[in-house]
Formats: structure tokens, C-alpha cells, sequence
């Protein structure tokens, strides 16, 4: 435990220390992405502990994602003064409700974002009970199929349904202010705020998670990962158990989704995307599976870079390239001291690799 | 751990390097956000290849004002996000006049507000109406107005006397507005809509689609899309035996399309910009040399067809570069004003005329209504 | 007092009837072994017992409750833990973690308080690696603790899963073939240690393939052929029974 | 819904299934030799089409098919011993990832060289007016070459793990590798076999489609997809059962949009994909016990 406390504490120095370097060289722009990819790497570090710890692949998380963010961007850009009626006025009442000019001067009645989120969260907690019942108890392919399919309705939903505007997605999605004086938002004057709130969760969330694995269900779940039925002999409920852990990440990917709408000002079916899903996927991999800080660092990299476009038009390729090299000569990720013994093991079968 | 921590460091260090590397002041900076990749590549790639044509021809002519124009272009693979950060890079990092694109109305809306906060000229080479309308005080855009466009459509469907027309759509962004479009102005052209369908971009036969139309007995078929699938559409119609008129968007401005659909092509009618029959104009239209131009030269460059859309980027660029010609400097706001009062602008979507009210300066005259003749577009006589 | 009781419990896969109808119990505090040819329906039974498989017909009474139909970890919930043929330690463990999931049962924290890391886990995590050092200690496998589980030997991998399954305190430990592979001298070892788990009195019911080991250990022995008990005495009766050598004879095993 | 309209429905759906029947055969043997679902498999029929499209500017039709044919041929051989064949027990997560990123590579590769613009064969009779009336049914003389082409290779796929030596032991090594090696049979050089005979496959799949649904540098990824479905349906591994499966989600999609909005269409087919799935992974016409011994 005090060596995690020194790991999260190293992790926020680096954090503070990047903002300084961005700032005092002039370079706060930077940030924007940084922060975006923040919120990036908290589905990944959902997915870490779901793929990599309980060992339950998922090509689906993009869709998580996406119920977090378009609810949230629904619920407060729909605007209600148009339809009245008992409902209406009743959430008014209850201070659901909140008024705000749009960019044209005009003035909205939308939901606010506290409420719009907390429904936006819990309804991908809901659709994460329902469906991760019969999805785990699917296995190897037929997991990673369910998943994807998953994932596949959801885009599709996404992208056919005009009320949240099919191909265009959601625009002017307002700021959301969490606590007095500090919002999610994209403005420029609030970069640097928003760096530190994204980080924050991000550290907050990375706590959650090292506490778990090091704890009790820690252990159990990476021996459900390791040998069911063994798990299932110690009295683990192994089904119960996956079921929470599937409904944890997608807790982490619902979230992430609200606040990375709220802080671009906008969603697109882009975000639900096959190829987004796989690229957290991708990204759980090169970090090492069962490896938080390896997820964590490859995604701030990884989304980084993309983000701000050095991968040109090779965006997509780069990741299947990279996909590609690590699961052949390093399956267990980079940031590993025996990784030069794995490389080795991969290209001398001989030496008999460990698998996942 | 400290091993680790270590790393993010050099990471970072690293990538603030590679970013406070780029600092030129001498040129015009300006920046290009268009979907090279991804679902919508058939508009980024003409529209990008245009660009960096443009861009070469200018500097070659030593630049504008004397000033050699730097083009930033980035593939936003169409997705909004991307969009998003870009133009918080552009705007804030490489310090851009403008930003040319996004290639499609989602990227386009959702940068939209960024535009304005970062008071940087946004010319977008998208279709939908929203995008100027309402105003923005910063955002214009280049390709014409879906609801002309379908104006022109309705004005020959009540000269050949059809009434009840069933609509196709594709479900993207061009798709999407198009048909809210369509199914607005319908009833103010006593047309009445007996069946709407929309189809994925991906789809690959559309026969079941097309089958139910005719079940309908409509009197002929708006086909709104700008994705490939589109020229399926009109294939599969004629195959089932449809023997009625088909009408297509000025999506359908890609000669591929044409080849695509082959024999069905023929008769299609469909408003485009004159880029696409500019042969066939009289001398006397004023459009005429730049069009021919804009197709000898990207022709030659690209050895493939010039098509509409890249055209939008053409304007985009040409309306930035006369303004910045004309304003004499590159503040933004001059040129912004000078955009805004822009009149009788010459370019391959139609002669551009902005105002306050409107930032997309095009009427319904910008379209010609265009048919297939043999594989290629031709004029189509009313 | 019985401990266990089976009642004519039957399994059949497709034609085969793997368990056909058979009934013993097993007394508190007793060892009692499984034996039979290969192919006798030892395993099935395990299975059946820990609640892997659903038997087509019969009855087990554990600890005075009927345990058909429950989940396997319900099952182990209520007190009765197994041992694997082929061993199933968990990868990427060390040889206390491996313990450790067998506390699983005899601790509480849940998700939500594991994440938070409330202050009740600290206890609760020491207390559970103290007995699991104590269990190691009754091993003697402390010198491994910290390492890598599957990177032992195998005669101490079988040893760990047998600890592992130990740490869940159970009333009852059923074991599957535990000294298959061993050699001689490690498996007079885990017979040694077998007895000394009785001494924490704990029941065991082994299936075995090693005679010797069984006749020493055992107080009470079933024997099984082709799904059906055909014998159930004590050691010294089991070996003079006419029945039970013409099968092995037969079978020309052990 | 009168009978003309039925038909028309039904004929629309063989069109589809045909094509999703011939991507998920591709998947079976794949699955069958390795127990591996390629996910690239979409791209071997992108590959096959824009293959075709380019040699057929200086190849006579059919020439430019077969070449097609082989060179998407030579790639899974390419891929299976660049990625697949030295592999130690990968496991099934690890293979899952790898196919991934091979499908995103060949993907981004086509796009680079082929640029984003859409491509198509040309119709192999008629043009794509053409069609033939059957009763109140029209029919592209194109779907006609789709159906009877995919008609011919099933039967020779058929008859190739029935009869010739080759195919038995492809069988053999599904049916139990160790076992097979034992007989001498070199599972690996079966593995190779086995993507080249799905890519071979797929590629002839892409061509002979192309001219109804063209083929772009992207329009791997759907087809996969339907495919996947389609190889689920009909049980994975079973390759006479997902061309049924093929027809039979064909039909329900060209018959869903009579109800729905064309716009969910695909939401239906992937539904249909997890309905089965929860339901009896197995498939609709394998029993679990079928679906554990792999047959062709």
C-alpha cells in the first residue's frame, strides 16, 4: 500500500509538472489534448481491469461510452419551452430544469448537466446489467463477438436515430459546472482548470482501481482470469462477479463519455465507432494487459499523438501496426522488466511463453 | 515506479519539443480540417489534393501580397472530436487566418462555437444549411444550399407535371439534412412524399429498398446522398423495372458514380454546380474560364476526374485568398469583413454574393440542372 | 455421525452411465478413499458432489442439508472444498496469493469498499495473510511464499492447490487423485500430510490410484467399477475381497 | 404485400445472403484449422475486388479475376507464416487482437495505394440495366452469376474435404491436431492451407459482387461483420449451414425494411447475431455436440 501511495503521488508530480513545463514554455495549448486524452484513458483503464484483470475481452466499450456522452448532450441541448406540459413544469420545479442562451441569443430550457449526467451514467450501468448477464457468460470468441455486436447496435442507434442528429451528432453542448467555479469545459480561458479536473478524475479513478486489484475481489477476479472453475471451488461467485466488474468499467467509460462531451462541446457517432472501441482495446494490450500503469501511460501517449494529428492520414494504421507488433513479440506489454525473456520466448517458441 | 514516472517525463518533454518547433512568422498560416480518411474520404481527398494545389500555384506566383501562404492540413477521418482538437490547435498553437473545411456538416457544426470564441474565419466546404444559418459572425461556408438545390428538383417536377415522388436518403450528414429539407418544401410545391427511405452508407444492394417504392406507384424517386451507395439506388430501381424519372442531389456530382451506375446513369436528373457540364456552357457565362481552369489543372495534377466537392475547397480557398488581397493585410477581422461584403465572386459553385444575412452567398441560380448522356454529364434540356 | 451422505446419485453421459445409483456415507472426522479402474465414475462423482455437474437422479446430504442443485461455490460455502486431477493454480500468483483466494470465503470486503480501501479491509487482509503464513508454515512451503505458484515443482504445486483448498476451512476436503505424478517419496509425504489435515479435523474423501497410499491412510475405502459401488469396507477387508481384486486383476491397474 | 413484391423481397434477400454465405465459409475453414476467427476476413474480399478492378484495365475479365484470385491467395499464405504460423499456443485474446490489427492494416495499406474513390467490375453479361423478368420479378443476370458461381465453389469445397486426400486431412487436423500429427500430417502447413483457401475464396467472393456492390478501400469491415453473423447462425465451423444461414438472414433483412426503417436494418442483423449467441451459441441447425467437432 505505501508503495502505491508513492506510485499515485510520483504520477501527480508528473501531472502538476507537465502543466508547469506547458506553461512556462508557452506551449499551454498542449493541454487541450492532453486533457481530452485523460478522459480517454479512463474507458481504458475500465476496460484494463475488465480485460486485463478479470480476463473478459470487450470490443464494445466505445458503446458505454457513447450512451454516456449523447444522453448527457440530449438531455441538456433538447430544448423543452417548446413542450410545457405537467412533466416539464414538474422538473422544473424540482430544479431539473435550467435556462441558458444559445449561441444565437436565444434562450434554451434544457436539463442540467448534474442531473443530465447522473441519468446518463446510471442508464449505461443499467444497459451494462442487462446485457453483461448472458455476454459473460460467453466465452473466447463468442465473448468478443457479443461484445462487438454490442457495440455495433449502439452505433447504428446512434447513427440512425435523427433525434440525436444520426450522422451530425450533438452540438452547443453547454459547460458543466461540478462545483461552484469549477466547470468542464473547452473554453481556452479554462485549459488549465480543465487539465487538473480531467487528471483529477483520472488519478481518483486510478486509486479505485489500484485499491481493487490489490484487495480481496482483486484476487479474486484475476483468479477467475486464471482458472474458473479453481476460482468457482473457492467460493467465488464467479458468474456475480464478472457481472460487477463488467458493470464497473462501463461505469468508467459512461463517465468519461459525459465529461469529454462536455468539454469538447459536442458528440459523434465517431465516438461509438467499431474502430474507437478497438483502439482502447489496442491500447489495454500494448500497456500490458494486466498492467494499470502500462494502460494508463500508452493511452496518454497514444491518444496524445493522435489527437494532435502526427499520425496524419496513418492514424488508423498506426494503431494496427503497433496492435500487431506487440501481440507477436510482446503480449504482455512493454513496460516490463522481463520483456527482452518474452521477446525471446516469442521468437524461440522453445523457450515457451506464458499466455494470458 | 520512479523507472515509469521517469518515462512520462521524456514523453512529454519530448512532445513539447516537436510542438514548439513549429514557429514561422513570415507566412499566411492558414489551417484545413478535412476528412482525408475515413467514412467521408470522398470529400476530404478532392478537397485536400485541391488544396495543395492551390496552395503550390500561389507560392509559385510568390504568394499573396508577397506573403507565401503555409497550409496546415488535417485528417479528421470525420470524426468530430478530431475536428474539435484541431481546430483548438490551429486556432490556438499555429496561429491560423482561417480554417478551410471541416469536409461535413457534423465536424463542421460542432467547431462551430470554437470559431467564433477563437475569432478565426471558418469557411466550410459543407452542405447543410445550419451551418450560416443562423449566422455566425465568423462562419461561412462554399457549397450551395440543399434547399435550392431542391427547389431547382420541385420547379421541374411541377413542369413534368409529378405530384406523388417517393425519397431515398442516405443516413449521413448530407443525407440527413437533405431529406429534412425535401420533406419541408414539399408541401409548398403541392408535391406529396408517399414513401421515405433511408439507407447505410454501406449497403450493398438496395433492390428491397427501391421494391418498396415502386409498391408505392410513385411517380418518380429523389435519390438524396453523396455516398456511393447512391448510384446502387438508381441500378437496382431500373433493374426491378422502374420506368419513371429519377431524381439525384447534387451529390451525385461524381463522375465515378456515373461510371458506377453505368447504363442506369442515363437520364438522371439532378441540380449541380456548372463544374460538372462546364464544356457545355455558352461562352458568355462568366463562370466558364475558371471552371475550365480549376478542371484542366487538377486533371493534369491528379490524373482523375475534378468533382464538386473538391471544388468547394477551391472556393474556400480562392474567397480567403481575394479577401486577403483585397483587406491588404492579415488581420482577421479586415479579412473577415471584407468576406462578408464580398459581391459578384466568381468561383466553380456559382457567382458568390455575401452579405450579413448571408454567408454562403449562393442562390438557386448556382444550379444547372444536369443529366447523363453517354457516361458523361451534360445539361439537361427542360 | 455421518458427515456426508450420498443417496443413489446417477449421472449418465449420452448411453454411458457414468454414476450408476450409488450411495455411502462419509463419518465425521473419517478419511475415506475412492478407488476404482479407470473410467469408474471417480471423477464424475467429485464433480457431481462439488456441484459441477447435475446429476440426473439422487441425494446428497451435507451437514444435514440437501447440497443438490447448489452452485459450486455455494457449495463450497457451505464447507466442502476440492482438489483439482490436474492442478489449477492460478497463473501470475504467488504461492500466498494463491492461498490468499482461499480465504476468499472468510473475508468480507466488497467492491465498493475494496475500491474505497475502508480502514475494516486493513484487518481484515492482515489477519487473512496471517493464517495463510500459518498454513504455508503447516506445508512447509514458507521459503515459497513470494514465489510464482505454477513455477514450482510440480510435487509442491499439488501441495499449494492442497493448502489452497485448506484455507477455506472447510468440514470436508475432497481430493482428486492428490499424489497422481508424485513419486514415491512425495507422495508418503502428502500421505503424511493428509493424516495431519485429519488432525485439524477436517474429513477428507480421496479418489486414488496408489494402493499403498490408500490402504495406510484410509479408515474406510469405496470401491467403483464401470459407475457402480461394487465393494465398501475397510482397507484390510477391501484387499481380501474376491470381487474387487478379480477388477484390478482385470484391469491389470495399480 | 401482393406475390410480385414477395418475390422481388425474396430474391433481393438471396442476393445479400449469397454474399454474407461466401464471407462466412471463409470464416469457417479458418476456424476449423486454427480455432481462430479471422477478423481480416472482410479484407480478402476487398482485396479480391480491387485487385480484379486494377489488373481489369489491362486483363481480360475472367484473367483478372483468377490473378485476383491468386494474388489474394499469396497474401494469406503471406499473412498466416508472417503472423500466425510461429506463434507458441497464442491464446485466443492474443489471435482476436492480432486479426484486428492485420484487418486495420490491410485496410489503411488499400487506402494508401488505392486511394478512397469506389470501384467496380464490370457486369459480367448485359450491363447494369439489364435484367431478367420472371413472372413480375426482375432479376440482374448478375445475381444469377453470384448464385451459381457460389453454388459451384461450395460444391467443390465439398467435395474437396470429402475426397481428396488434401481435404481429409485438413479435416483430420480440425477434428484433433495432436492426433493428426501423429499420422504424420504437418498441422501447420494445414493452417497455411486453410487462409489460403478462405482468402482465395474471399477474393472471388469480391469479385464476382463487385459489380452489384462495388468495392472501396473500407467495405471490408461490413461485409465482415455480416458474415460473422451469418458463420454464428448457421454455427461456427459449419460451412453448408452458414450458407443456409446466409440466405435466411439475407431474407429477413430485405423483408425487416418492409417494416422498419431501412436505417436499423443492420441493428436487426447484429440483434439476430447476439439473440443467438445468449440463445444457443451453437448455431440454429448445430447441436452443442456438433458444434464441438469441427467439420467443414
Amino acid at each position: 500500500m505505501k508503495k502505491q501511495g508513492l506510485q499515485i503521488a510520483g504520477f501527480a508530480a508528473v501531472v502538476v509538472a507537465i502543466q508547469l513545463a506547458a506553461s512556462l514554455t508557452g506551449n499551454v495549448y498542449h493541454l487541450t489534448q492532453l486533457t481530452m486524452s485523460a478522459y480517454y484513458s479512463l474507458v481504458v483503464l475500465g476496460l484494463c481491469i475488465l480485460t486485463g484483470y478479470a480476463g473478459q475481452i470487450s470490443i464494445g466499450h466505445a458503446g458505454f461510452f457513447a450512451i454516456g456522452g449523447y444522453l448527457s448532450a440530449l438531455l441538456t441541448t433538447h430544448d423543452l419551452s417548446a413542450h410545457g406540459g405537467p412533466i416539464v413544469s414538474g422538473l422544473a420545479a424540482m430544479g431539473i430544469l435550467t435556462r441558458r442562451p444559445d449561441l444565437y441569443g436565444g434562450e434554451l430550457l434544457t436539463v442540467h448537466p448534474w442531473p443530465a449526467c447522473i441519468f446518463a451514467v446510471l442508464t449505461a450501468v443499467a444497459v451494462a446489467y442487462a446485457i453483461g448477464g448472458p455476454v459473460l457468460k460467453l466465452k473466447g470468441h463468442y465473448l468478443a463477438m457479443a461484445t462487438l455486436g454490442f457495440g455495433i447496435i449502439v452505433y447504428r442507434i446512434v447513427l440512425g436515430t435523427e433525434l440525436v442528429g444520426s450522422a451530425d451528432g450533438i452540438y452547443d453542448v453547454p459547460a458543466f459546472p461540478l462545483l461552484p467555479r469549477v466547470a468542464v469545459s473547452g473554453k481556452s480561458s479554462l485549459q488549465v482548470m480543465n487539465y487538473y479536473v480531467a487528471w483529477g478524475f483520472v488519478i481518483l479513478g486510478m486509486v479505485f482501481l489500484l485499491n481493487l486489484v490489490r484487495s480481496r475481489v482483486g484476487r479474486a477476479l484475476a483468479s477467475i482470469h486464471g482458472a474458473e472453475d479453481a476460482a468457482e471451488a473457492m467460493g467465488i461467485p464467479t458468474a456475480r462477479y464478472k457481472l460487477k466488474i463488467f458493470v464497473v468499467s462501463a461505469a468508467f467509460a459512461a463517465v468519461a463519455g459525459v465529461l469529454l462531451t462536455h468539454y469538447n462541446g459536442g458528440v459523434g457517432p465517431s465516438e461509438s465507432s467499431v474502430m474507437k472501441s478497438v483502439r482502447y482495446l489496442a491500447i489495454v494490450a500494448i500497456g500490458g494487459m494486466a498492467n494499470l500503469w502500462g494502460a494508463l501511460l500508452m493511452s496518454l501517449l497514444l491518444n496524445y499523438l493522435s489527437l494532435r494529428g502526427y499520425f496524419g492520414t496513418y492514424d488508423d494504421a498506426v494503431f494496427g501496426v503497433i496492435l500487431i507488433l506487440i501481440m507477436l513479440f510482446a503480449p504482455d506489454g512493454l513496460l516490463r522488466r522481463q520483456l527482452f525473456e518474452d521477446l525471446k520466448a516469442a521468437v524461440f517458441p522453445a523457450g515457451g511463453e506464458k499466455e494470458t | 515506479m520512479r523507472g515509469r514516472n521517469g518515462i512520462i517525463v521524456a514523453i512529454v518533454a519530448l512532445a513539447l519539443l516537436v510542438g514548439a518547433g513549429v514557429q514561422a512568422a513570415e507566412p499566411i498560416r492558414v489551417g484545413a480540417i478535412l476528412a482525408v480518411t475515413g467514412p467521408a474520404s470522398f470529400l476530404g481527398g478532392p478537397e485536400a489534393r485541391t488544396l495543395e494545389m492551390l496552395v503550390e500555384e500561389v507560392n509559385a506566383k510568390g504568394g499573396i501580397n508577397g506573403h507565401k501562404v503555409e497550409l496546415f492540413i488535417m485528417d479528421s477521418g470525420a470524426s468530430p472530436e478530431k475536428a474539435v482538437s484541431f481546430a483548438k490547435q490551429l486556432i490556438e498553437e499555429k496561429k491560423v487566418l482561417a480554417i478551410l473545411g471541416p469536409s461535413t456538416s457534423g465536424e463542421t457544426m460542432q467547431i462551430k462555437g470554437i470559431a467564433e470564441e477563437g475569432k478565426t474565419i471558418l469557411l466550410s466546404c459543407a452542405a447543410a444549411e445550419v451551418i450560416v444559418n443562423p449566422v455566425a459572425k465568423w462562419v461561412f461556408k462554399t457549397p450551395q444550399k440543399d434547399s435550392d438545390a431542391i427547389q431547382a428538383i420541385f420547379n421541374q417536377m411541377k413542369r413534368m407535371k409529378i405530384s406523388k415522388i417517393g425519397v431515398l436518403s442516405g443516413n449521413d450528414g448530407f443525407g440527413s439534412a437533405g431529406k429534412g429539407q425535401i420533406e419541408k418544401l414539399a408541401p409548398e410545391n403541392g408535391i406529396t412524399i408517399v414513401a421515405n427511405e433511408v439507407y447505410d452508407k454501406a449497403s450493398t444492394d438496395l433492390t428491397a429498398e427501391v421494391t418498396k417504392l415502386k409498391a408505392a406507384n410513385v411517380e418518380a424517386i429523389v435519390n438524396w446522398s453523396i455516398v456511393p451507395a447512391q448510384s446502387i439506388v438508381i441500378k437496382n430501381a431500373r433493374q426491378i423495372g422502374f420506368q419513371g424519372p429519377i431524381f439525384q442531389s447534387h451529390g451525385f456530382g461524381n463522375i465515378r458514380y456515373v461510371a458506377a451506375a453505368g447504363a442506369a446513369a442515363e437520364g438522371v436528373i439532378f441540380p449541380a454546380g456548372r463544374l460538372l457540364a462546364a464544356e457545355g456552357l455558352p461562352d458568355s457565362n462568366p463562370q466558364k474560364t475558371v471552371l475550365l481552369k480549376y478542371k484542366k489543372d487538377y486533371e493534369a495534377k491528379y490524373k482523375e476526374d475534378a468533382s464538386t466537392f473538391g471544388g468547394h475547397a477551391y472556393d474556400a480557398f480562392m474567397i480567403l485568398a481575394k479577401a486577403i488581397e483585397k483587406a491588404g493585410s492579415t488581420d482577421k477581422e479586415k479579412v473577415r469583413d471584407v468576406i462578408e461584403t464580398m459581391r459578384g465572386f466568381i468561383g466553380t459553385g456559382g457567382v458568390f454574393n455575401f452579405s450579413a444575412q448571408d454567408h454562403n452567398g449562393l442562390g438557386i441560380d448556382a444550379f444547372e440542372l444536369l443529366t447523363v448522356k453517354d457516361g458523361k454529364f451534360a445539361l439537361y434540356r427542360k | 455421525m455421518k458427515l456426508l451422505s450420498i443417496r443413489s446419485i446417477s449421472r449418465r453421459f449420452g448411453g454411458l452411465k457414468a454414476v450408476d445409483n450409488v450411495s455411502f456415507d462419509v463419518p465425521q472426522g473419517a478419511i475415506k478413499a475412492l478407488i476404482g479402474p479407470n473410467g469408474a465414475g471417480k471423477t464424475t462423482l467429485f464433480n457431481l458432489l462439488s456441484g459441477f455437474l447435475r446429476p440426473d437422479r439422487g441425494s446428497v446430504v451435507f451437514a444435514g442439508a440437501e447440497v443438490l442443485g447448489l452452485m459450486p461455490h455455494q457449495i463450497a460455502a457451505r464447507g466442502m472444498a476440492r482438489t483439482f486431477q490436474q492442478t489449477r493454480l492460478f497463473p501470475k500468483m504467488t504461492v500466498l496469493e494463491n492461498i490468499l483466494v482461499g480465504r476468499h470465503l472468510h473475508s468480507r470486503g466488497g467492491f465498493v469498499s475494496c475500491m474505497l480501501h475502508l480502514p475494516f479491509l486493513r484487518k481484515e487482509e492482515h489477519s487473512a495473510r496471517e493464517t495463510c503464513r500459518e498454513i504455508l508454515e503447516f506445508l512447509g512451503l514458507s521459503a515459497q511464499a513470494e514465489e510464482e505458484a505454477v513455477r514450482l515443482p510440480y510435487g509442491q504445486q499439488r501441495i499449494v492447490e492442497l493448502g489452497r483448498a485448506l484455507a477455506c476451512e472447510p468440514q470436508i476436503l475432497l481430493l482428486d487423485e492428490p499424489a497422481a505424478g508424485l513419486n514415491i517419496r512425495e507422495t508418503a509425504e502428502v500421505g503424511k500430510l493428509i493424516s495431519r489435515i485429519r488432525e485439524r479435523n477436517v474429513t477428507v474423501l480421496l479418489v486414488e490410484h496408489d494402493m499403498s497410499l490408500v490402504m495406510d491412510i484410509s479408515d474406510e475405502i469405496v470401491v467403483l467399477s464401470y459407475g457402480q459401488k461394487i465393494a465398501e469396507d475397510k482397507p484390510a477387508f477391501i484387499q481380501k475381497d474376491p470381487e474387487v481384486i478379480q477388477i484390478y486383476l482385470g484391469e491389470g491397474d495399480a | 404485400m401482393n406475390l410480385d413484391l414477395f418475390l422481388q423481397y425474396v430474391v433481393a434477400g438471396i442476393t445479400y445472403g449469397t454474399i454474407y454465405g461466401i464471407v462466412a465459409i471463409g470464416f469457417n475453414i479458418i476456424y476449423n484449422a486454427t480455432g481462430i476467427i479471422n477478423f481480416a476476413q472482410g479484407e480478402f474480399v476487398m482485396l479480391g475486388g480491387m485487385t480484379a478492378v486494377t489488373l481489369g484495365r489491362f486483363l481480360p475479365l475472367p484473367a483478372a479475376i483468377l490473378a485476383a484470385v491468386l494474388l489474394t491467395t499469396g497474401v494469406g499464405a503471406l499473412i498466416e507464416i508472417l503472423f500466425i504460423r510461429w506463434l507458441h499456443r497464442p491464446s485466443v485474446l492474443r489471435m482476436i487482437v492480432i486479426t484486428i490489427g492485420l484487418s486495420i492494416l490491410i485496410r489503411e495499406t488499400a487506402l494508401h495505394i488505392w486511394g478512397e474513390s469506389v470501384r467496380a467490375l464490370p457486369y459480367f453479361t448485359g450491363t447494369s440495366v439489364t435484367s431478367i423478368r420472371l413472372g413480375g420479378v426482375y432479376i440482374s443476370p448478375q445475381v444469377l452469376w453470384v448464385v451459381g458461381i457460389s453454388a459451384v465453389v461450395v460444391a467443390i469445397l465439398w467435395g474437396f474435404f470429402r475426397y481428396t486426400l488434401l481435404g481429409m486431412q485438413m479435416r483430420a487436423c480440425a477434428a484433433n491436431r495432436d492426433a493428426a500429427r501423429l499420422c504424420g500430417i504437418s498441422a501447420k502447413n494445414m493452417v497455411t492451407l486453410s487462409f489460403m483457401l478462405s482468402a482465395g475464396i474471399g477474393a472471388l467472393g469480391g469479385c464476382i459482387v463487385s459489380p452489384i456492390t462495388y468495392v472501396q478501400y473500407d467495405s471490408g469491415v461490413p461485409l465482415a461483420i455480416k458474415g460473422f453473423t451469418v458463420a454464428i447462425l448457421g454455427g461456427l465451423g459449419n460451412s453448408l449451414a452458414s450458407v443456409g444461414a446466409g440466405m435466411l438472414l439475407g431474407i429477413l433483412e430485405s423483408f425487416s425494411i418492409s417494416v422498419l426503417p431501412a436505417a436499423y436494418k443492420d441493428v436487426i442483423s447484429v440483434a439476430i447475431l447476439l439473440v443467438i449467441l445468449f440463445a444457443r451459441p451453437s448455431g440454429l441447425f448445430g447441436s452443442a455436440e456438433v458444434a464441438r467437432l469441427k467439420e467443414f
